[in-house]
């Protein structure tokens, strides 16, 4: 059985260790051979944000493993123009190459998947 | 038409937000219509919800208890994940075991297991719905 | 395809931003704090309106009633639905997604 | 040693058991015959709206308790006036008398207690 | 001039929030630099920083743990709120004699309470603080 | 008297509520996810600005570095400040207000 998965990544990683928690759940689709997309918006797209250090803070960096994510096959990474903007950010900041949808695009993008799911 | 089946993540600690509550009702909601649950997951502060100890004073509703009942009464399948319990301090029998017979901290009708229970449940449910703080 | 929003309009954004990602077609409903978002004078009412013109917005009614929003406080194309309306609209929704 | 206490309010009734442990926390420095306030805004002033029924969400219902202060001598409710404006409220909708006060006063309301504690 | 005391509410849960995090580095900041903690007061779900059995994966912070540690090496007075952990479903000692001598879940370093210690606190110390989720 | 923000300005409104709130001469100090707000191209910036006439704005520098803002990204009034002198900083403020 397959499924094509969507996970909506919405917050930093500095909120707590949510996005931490998403990522072991995203491999662990992965590891099941299903196809997965990340889709970023709102303060999701800040955790793509280059020249992070959570070390400085004791907390874990999540940067490697986003870095990891083209091993498991994961490799389409969506990510609102809107809230980048808003962020004053452009896909040049980022650590990794991402495709940009608009808002009005995004409730589309939702129904190509047969499960999304929030990180 | 077969009756539909519904993967449920939980991910919101008992008292910080309505999370819990509101996955609550619906579960309740929809086993009552007789669709199927096929699992409950809980995840990060989610694993809270399964601590056995919780001692409401008496004129709350009791969360953790009335997972339980609900378990017993229509066989459902509550799993704690265990990587973030382990990380929060929950810990299941095995463990326990390994701490010299410890009596198990995980409330009754629930079970410890892995992330896979949970991918393994979006892939055979129906409909995959998550309750979070 | 069916979104689900629980934040007040008044504490964040959430519900706006959802409005204006649903495409024309889907349903939004309302939940816990969210359910703010349907009364007649919310600030957001400008917004909802819009997106009722395209969208299906519905509100969990118990979250509604244990608030104190009472039927007349709310715009009448909201529908108030219960927690089993609220399975059987998941049932039918073959995307759902909960909008943290 | 006697402290004069502000208690902020900034959440509803439905944001976990935030407000209730918040008046456990007010009742008990009220027992130690210290003088409290509250100031409700924000989310906050949803907590003392008229007509709440969470018991339909098997929640405890914590108006009782908003008027059981009087008994503990707190006495002074002050709430902010576009808090309740921009929500569509008056005082008229509120299930206690409370004091207004405008935004702009707020830093310096503050300011006329030996303790500000967020509730 | 005598050095300032603090007494400080630590009110979010381990996980899910940078509070706990910021309350530590801060706590930690103020004993290198020779101020006082009159107390440290974990309420709501900030008492899950006490949770003794936490184990997190060995490349990340332990957050009891650390606790513990700061609170050896300054003789700090860490309280847990024994109404916000009976009803969340941790333990203290008294509570598991009554359960047949069941081990505590409460980590080295805590101690439960009541509310009136806080209070105390917040009466005794020169500044009140609050970390919360 | 010290107001303490840690909520992003982009995630609610808090930071810009607490500029309002805040009166001539206190300091607020972000923390957390709230030190987006002292970058240069935040979208709070001309409120932030306006903030700073009166008022001592300070952003905690490990949350800046942590999160990768560096000092140029920042606007020039507002002052990165260590874990050690917060302390000094909350020692030195009578009254101290964690905006949740």
């Amino acid at each position: 059985m397959k499924k094509n998965f969507l996970y909506v990544i919405q917050s930093t990683s500095f909120d707590g260790i949510r996005i931490q928690e998403a990522l072991d759940e995203i491999m662990t689709v992965a590891a099941f051979d299903q196809p997965v997309s990340l889709l970023f918006l709102d303060e999701g797209v800040y955790s793509l944000k280059r020249g992070q250090n959570p070390e400085i803070l004791n907390l874990k960096n999540v940067v490697p493993i986003f870095d990891a994510l083209e091993m498991y096959e994961i490799k389409l990474l969506y990510i609102e123009d809107e809230s980048l903007k808003i962020r004053g950010l452009s896909t040049g900041d980022l650590i990794l190459p991402v495709i940009p949808v608009s808002r009005s695009e995004i409730g589309g993008l939702l129904e190509n998947f047969d499960v999304v799911l929030t990180g | 038409m077969m009756m539909i089946k519904f993967a449920i993540k939980i991910s919101g600690s008992p008292y910080h937000s309505q999370a819990s509550d509101t996955g609550y009702h619906f579960i309740a909601a929809a086993l009552r219509k007789g669709y199927g649950i096929y699992r409950v997951f809980f995840y990060g502060d989610g694993i809270y919800n399964a601590l056995r100890y919780a001692s409401p004073p008496t004129d709350e509703r009791e969360i953790v208890k009335r997972w339980s009942l609900l378990a017993q009464e229509f066989d459902l399948d509550l799993v704690v994940c265990v990587s973030a319990a382990q990380r929060r301090g929950l810990l299941g029998e095995e463990e326990n075991k390994l701490l010299g017979g410890r009596e198990s901290d995980l409330a009754e009708g629930f079970r410890i297991s892995g992330l896979g229970q949970w991918v393994e449940a979006m892939l055979e449910a129906d409909r995959v719905l998550v309750f979070s703080g | 395809m069916l979104h689900l929003v629980q934040d007040s309009p008044t504490e964040n954004n959430k519900l706006v931003l959802c409005i204006e990602r649903a495409v024309p077609g889907q349903t939004i409903l309302l939940i816990e704090e969210a359910v703010y978002g349907a009364r007649c004078d919310s600030s957001v009412v400008a917004q909802v309106m819009k997106g009722i013109e395209v969208l299906t917005i519905c509100a969990l009614a118990p979250d509604l009633e244990a608030r104190g929003i009472l039927t007349e406080e709310t715009l009448p194309s909201i529908r108030r639905i219960s927690y089993e309306e609220f399975v059987d609209l998941a049932a039918n929704s073959k995307h759902i997604h909960t909008w943290l």
